[in-house]
C-alpha cells in the first residue's frame, strides 16, 4: 500500500511536469460519460452513470411517512451509499464507513442545500404524512472520482422518477418536482498539480480533493475540501473556474439524457 | 389476504403466456466490470443481477484461511430498491441464509484444493427483484467464476421448478410464486447432474416431487447452454481483438 | 480443525463400508428420542427434546402486535434460535451467525409453510392487533442434528402452548389452534453413504446434507439441503423414504408425549 | 402502580407460606450435561438455572489472557422465554452487571494461578426467573464449576436476605421483591465466610442490615450443604458405577 | 499491565504498613472536592465535580415521553455513562463496556431506589404523556473513584435543574422536584488496608471495592461490592462506618454548593 | 417552517449586537486536564468545546499503522446534553464526517514522518453547541496539541464566514446559521494562509465566494491570535513556576 503508490506517484507527477496525464487526458478534461435512465424496474426512478471505467447506480424508492417535527410540511429525504464489495477489492462488506459516509453526506448536501427535490411539494397532510424521498447510492465498478458520479447518477435518477401516489392509494402518479440541479465537479492535487476527473490511479496519490458544485448561473452551491493535504486560495480559485467549465457541460449532458 | 388469481388458464397459459415448461426470457452478459475479476449482468424474466467475483486471494482475517483449500464466500445482497418497499441497505437473515447455500453449492463444483488459505469472493448483487433471485444469482455467479478463470469442475447452474394451481411447472414468476402450492429451487453440475442446492417449501405429493425435480433438472440444462455460449462468445470476442 | 476429521473420517467411513455406525444404530435409525413438555412456567408453552445426547429447549411467548400491512387478519409468526456456548465448546457468544440464522429458518419453514399455527385464528382486531407467537429456540447440549431436535420441540412447545388472553385482558385463555404438523428427518452423506440422524461426530465429516419434513399424509413439506457436497437423484428418493419411515414414527412419538 | 399487599400475615407467614427464616425449596443435579466440562441444573423456588463450565482453555483473544492467571468469564444470559414479557435474546445492561460480578466473585475462589493464560467459562442460563436469579446462578455455577474439577478454594455459594413489611427475612419471593423494602444478594466462601459478593438495593438502618447479613451468610450456609450433598452424590454414583 | 503494578503494589502497602498513602492523606479521608453548578447551557441542569484530579461532568436533558406501562403515573428516569477517550489513554471509543455499564447502573439505582428524583410529579397525562429524566454522565479526566465523582455530579445537576415545560408548551418552568439524596462514599481493599476515596494508583492495585450510599438520617440506601476480592463481615461494618462519616462532610459540600 | 427573522438590523447590527466583520467572544484555556498529555478547554459565542491529545503512541490495532508516519485520529463527539433535543450518544454519520475532515487537515500540520506506526488521538468533546462547533473544536485542537508537545509545522486554526440577509458576514452564529443562505468553515496554517479544511453550503456567487474566503481567513488570524496567547500564557506560568 505505501510502495507501490511511492513509484505511481513520481510516475504520474513526471507525466504531469511534461503536461500530460496518464490516460492522455488534459488536467482540465473529464473523462467520457454515459448517463443511463431508469434501469431498475423496481424503483421510482433510476439512473447508471460511468464516469470512464467508473461506475454508479442510484434507485430512488418513495414511501409515506411522517414529516420532521421543525419541517412539518416538508417531505423528507434520505440519502444513502454502500461501497459495497462488488466495485473494488478494497471495498469491505459492513455497516458503512468513513468513505461511504462522506459520499453520501455530500451528495445529500448537494440535492438538499439547493433544494433540487422540492420537498415541499411532498407534503400529503401537515404534520402527519409526508413523501419520504429514498436516493440509495450504489457503487457497482470504482476507477476514481466516485462523488461526480454519484452525485449525477442521483441527479439523473431523480430526474426520472415518478411519485408513486397510486401504488399508496393517495391519488394519481405524477413526475418528482424538481428544480435545475447544481452539477459537482471534483479535481485533486498533487504536488503543484491540479487534475479534474481524476482516475483511481490519480486520487491514490492525491494529497487534496476539492469538490465544487455550481449551478445554471455560474454560482456556487457546494464545497467539499477532503484528504491530508491543503490547497492555496489561488488553487481554490482554478478549481471553481474549471468546475464551471466542465459543470456546465455536464449539466447539457444531464439534460439531454434525461429529456429536462 | 387470498386473492383469486387463475395462474394457469384453459389454454394452459400462465400469467405472463408461458406455457408450464417455459422458462423466462433470459439474457447473460459476461465481463461487465472494470475492476472485477471476472463479472456476469444476467437479466431473468424480470430479475436483474449483477455478479462480481475477485480472487483466488489470501482469506483474511487469518482464522478464517483453511490450510488445504480456498473458501468460497457467496455474498447475496439486494439493493435497497430492488423490491416494492424498499429494503434497509444491508444483509438480512434471508439474505445471510441465501448467501450460505449459494456459498456451499459453489464450494462443491470450485478446485478449492488448488489454492490453499485463500478466499475466492462472489458478490451477488440483485438489482431488480422478481421471484426466482437466488437462482439467476448462482447462474450468473457460475459465469462469472469461469470469466476470472477460476478451475471448476463445471460451470454450476439453477433453475426452479413448483406447483401452481395444481400442476406441476417450470420457473415461477412473482404471482406464481406468492399465490402458488410449492417452489422447489435447485442448483446443479450440468455434467453430471449432481445436485449442489436444493430447496423446498410447500406442498408436494411425492409423484410431484419427483416430477418437479425433473423439470427442474430441465430448466438447469437449457440455462447452461445459454451460460456456454455466452462464455464462448466472450472469449471469442477477446481472441478476436488480439 | 483438519488433521482430526480426516483420521475420524477414515474411522467412519471403514465401518460404513461394513454397513456399521460409531454408536452402533443401522443407518436408517434415529437415536432414542425424549420429549418433555412444560418444562418452563413462564412460557405459554415449551418443551425439552432429547435426541440422543443433545438436547434443545423450545419456549413460546406470546404478546399483543400489530399484524403485517400485507396479510391484516393474521397472527404473526417469529422464530428465533441461538448457538448459545453453554451447548458446545465450539459456539460462541453474540449475535447469531449463519447457522443459527439457517436453523431458525429451516424450522420458521417447516411450521409457517406447513400452517401448523392457524395464524388467521389469532387475529383480536383486523388490521389493529393480532397475537404475536414467538418460537425461541435455547440449544442446551450440541450432540448433531440440532434441525430435527429443534424442529421437533417447536411442534412440542407449540402443541401444549396456551394463548394468555386473560393476561392481556382480551378473553379467557385457550389452547393455541394448531393443525397436524409435518416431521423433519435429517440425513448426511459421506463418501457413498448416506445416514439417518447423523450424531456431531458423523455432522463433523459430513460432505452433504439433507431435511426432509413430510406430514401424515406421506407429502412433502419442506426440504433443505446443506454443506458443500452434493446428492445424486437416487440419494434424493432415498433420503426421502427413510425421512418418510421415520417420521411416521416420531409423529406417533410427538402425539403420545403431548396427548394430541 | 402501588399495590396493596400484605406480604406478611398475622401468623408471621409470608405469601408463599414460609416464616421469615426459611429458604425456598431448592433443587440441584450435577452433570446434567453432555458437552460441557461441568455442568449443574437448579431449581431455587420457581427460578430454573442451568450452567455449563468450559476450561481451562486457553483464553481468546489473545490480548484477553494474563499471563499469571486464568480470567473467569461469567455469562449470566436469561432465556426470552423466562419472564412475563419476552426479553429479547442478548445482552442487556442489567445481565452484563450481573455477568461482572458474578465473574469477580468466582474469580476470588478459582485457583486461577494454576492455569496462566486460560480462560474458565461459565454459562449461566436462567430458563424460569422468579426472584433470586443472580443468587440461583452464582450456586450452580459453583456445583458447575466442582463438577469440571475446577480446583477451587472452597465452593462458593448465594443466598439473599432483605426486608417486607418492615421485617429482615430470607430470600425475597417475587412479589416480596417487587414490594418489599430492600434486598441484599450475598455470596460467600462458606468455609471463611469471606463476601465474594454483594449488592445491596432499598432502605435499611444500620441494625437492619447487620441483621439482613447474618441472615443472608446463614442462608448461603444452608445452601453450602445441598450443593456438596449434590456433588458428593454425584461422586459416589460414578464411584458406584467403576 | 501486570509487572508495573506489583512493584506499584509493593509501594503501596509498603507505605500503608506504616499508616501512610500515596498522596499523604489518612485512610479515612478524601481528597478535595470541587462542585460547580450550571456548567451546560443547553443542558435543563448541570454539574462539573472534581474530586482530586478526576473530574466528572454530568448533564441533564428531559423531554416528553410515554410512561412505562407499569407504572403509568410516573417520570422515566434514564442514567448513561460513557468512559470516552478523553478521559484516560486506557478508554477507548465504542459502545459502553462492563466498566461504563456497572458504572451507570450504580449511579442509576442511587438515585432511582431513594426516589431522589419524584417521579410521581412528573406526570402529564396518566398513561400516555410523562417526563423523562436523562442523566448523561460525562467522565473529562479519570484519577480514580468515578462512581463517588458521577454519584456526586448526577445529584448536583439533578439539583440545579429546570424542568422545561415551556420548551415543550406545557405550561411554566418549574424546578424539577427532589428529595433529600443519599451521599455515596466508595472504598476499597488491598491487603489488609482499607481505605477511602481511592486515587488511581490505589484503585489499580486494589482487591475489591465496596460502595455505600447513606441517607441524612444515617441509613443505607444502596451498596455495590466490585473487583475479585472478598470483605471479612468486620470490614464491612468498617466500611459503612466511614461511609457514614465522610457522607456526612459531602452532604454538607453539596448542599453548599447548589444552594439546597 | 420559514421563519421571519431580521438577521441585520438598520444599523448594520446582528442579532447579538456584532458587526459583520465582527467574531464572537472567544475564550481559551490549556492544560485543563491531568491524565492527557495535552488538553485544551475553548468557549466561542456559546459553544463549550473540551480537547485532549494523548500520544504519539503505537497505534491500535496494528493494521491501522503507517509504517512511514503517524496517523491523526480526531474524534468529534457531542455531549448528549450539548443540544436542545437530547442526542443520543455515539457516533452519528455527521460527527463521523466532521472527525474525517478535521482528521485529514490536522495531518497535513502534524510532522507525522517523525512518529512511523504511531496514532495521535485527538478527543474533541462538545459539551455546549451553538453553530460552529467544527470550527471551535479544531481550533482548541490546535491548542492541545501544542500543550501536548506534538512537533507541528504551524497551529492550526478555522473559522467560518457565511451570508446572510444577503451579506457577505463573519462566523454565523445559531439563528444565522439556521436561517442564512450560506456556511463556510475554514481552517488555515496561518502562517503560510494553506487552506486545510473548506466546506460549503448555501448559495454564493463567485465574488461573494471570494468575499467570504477571504473574511473567514481574516477570521482565523484574529483567532490564531488567542490561541498563540494562550500558550504562551501557559508556557510561561510554568516557566514562572520552575
Amino acid at each position: 500500500m505505501t510502495l507501490v503508490p511511492i513509484i505511481k506517484r513520481d510516475y504520474i507527477c513526471k507525466l504531469a511536469t511534461e503536461g500530460k496525464r496518464i490516460d492522455g487526458r488534459k488536467f482540465d478534461e473529464h473523462r467520457k460519460i454515459e448517463i443511463e435512465t431508469n434501469v431498475v424496474n423496481k424503483a421510482e426512478g433510476s439512473a447508471r452513470v460511468k464516469i470512464g471505467n467508473t461506475q454508479v447506480l442510484v434507485g430512488i424508492k418513495m414511501a409515506v411517512g411522517e414529516p420532521y417535527s421543525d419541517s412539518p410540511e416538508s417531505g423528507v429525504l434520505t440519502t444513502a451509499a454502500e461501497l459495497i464489495p462488488l466495485a473494488s477489492p478494497d471495498f469491505e462488506a459492513g455497516p458503512p464507513r468513513e468513505n461511504a459516509i462522506e459520499l453520501a453526506r455530500v451528495v445529500d448536501r448537494g440535492v438538499r442545500e439547493s433544494e433540487v427535490v422540492e420537498l415541499d411539494k411532498l407534503c400529503l397532510e401537515p404534520g402527519e404524512k409526508v413523501w419520504i424521498v429514498f436516493i440509495d447510492i450504489h457503487i457497482l465498478d470504482y476507477d476514481g472520482n466516485l462523488f461526480d458520479a454519484a452525485s449525477l447518477a442521483s441527479l439523473a435518477a431523480l430526474s426520472t422518477a415518478t411519485v408513486p401516489a397510486a401504488r399508496f392509494e393517495v391519488g394519481e402518479d405524477y413526475p418528482l418536482p424538481l428544480k435545475d440541479p447544481p452539477i459537482s465537479c471534483t479535481s485533486v492535487k498533487f504536488g503543484n498539480f491540479v487534475v479534474m476527473d481524476p482516475s483511481l490511479d490519480e486520487e491514490e496519490i492525491a494529497d487534496a480533493r476539492l469538490t465544487v458544485a455550481t449551478d445554471k448561473n455560474g454560482d456556487i452551491r457546494a464545497m467539499q475540501k477532503g484528504l491530508n493535504g491543503s490547497f492555496t486560495r489561488e488553487e481554490i480559485q482554478k478549481v471553481i473556474k474549471v468546475s464551471l467549465d466542465n459543470g456546465r457541460e455536464i449539466r447539457k449532458q444531464l439534460s439531454e439524457s434525461t429529456g429536462k | 389476504m387470498k386473492v383469486d388469481i387463475k395462474l394457469i388458464d384453459d389454454n394452459g397459459k400462465r400469467l405472463d403466456g408461458r406455457s408450464t415448461e417455459e422458462l423466462r426470457k433470459i439474457k447473460i452478459e459476461a465481463g461487465v466490470l472494470h475492476r472485477a475479476d471476472g463479472s456476469c449482468y444476467l437479466e431473468w424474466g424480470g430479475n436483474k443481477v449483477l455478479v462480481a467475483v475477485y480472487g483466488p486471494r489470501e482469506a483474511i482475517p487469518r482464522h478464517t484461511q483453511n490450510p488445504l483449500r480456498a473458501i468460497v464466500n457467496a455474498r447475496y445482497n439486494m439493493a435497497a430498491f430492488s423490491v416494492e418497499d424498499r429494503k434497509r441497505p444491508g444483509p438480512d437473515r434471508r439474505s445471510r441464509e441465501i448467501s450460505k447455500v449459494i456459498s456451499e453449492a459453489l464450494e462443491k463444483i470450485v478446485l478449492t484444493e488448488q489454492f490453499p488459505r485463500s478466499a475466492i469472493d462472489v458478490n451477488i448483487e440483485v438489482l431488480d427483484a422478481e421471484a426466482g433471485t437466488r437462482c439467476a444469482g448462482l447462474t450468473a455467479a457460475g459465469v462469472a467464476l469461469a470469466d476470472a478463470g477460476i478451475p471448476m469442475k463445471d460451470i454450476p447452474v439453477a433453475c426452479a421448478a413448483g406447483k401452481i394451481a395444481g400442476q406441476v411447472v417450470m420457473d415461477l414468476g412473482k404471482e406464481e410464486d406468492n399465490f402458488g402450492d410449492a417452489d422447489l429451487p435447485i442448483a446443479i453440475s450440468p455434467r453430471t447432474n449432481e445436485i449442489l442446492l436444493l430447496q423446498m417449501d410447500g406442498h408436494l405429493t411425492l409423484e410431484e416431487f419427483n416430477r418437479a425435480l425433473d423439470l427442474a433438472i430441465k430448466g438447469c440444462h437449457t440455462v447452461s447452454e445459454i451460460q456456454k455460449k455466452t462464455i464462448l462468445d466472450k472469449y471469442q470476442s477477446v481472441e478476436g481483438v488480439e
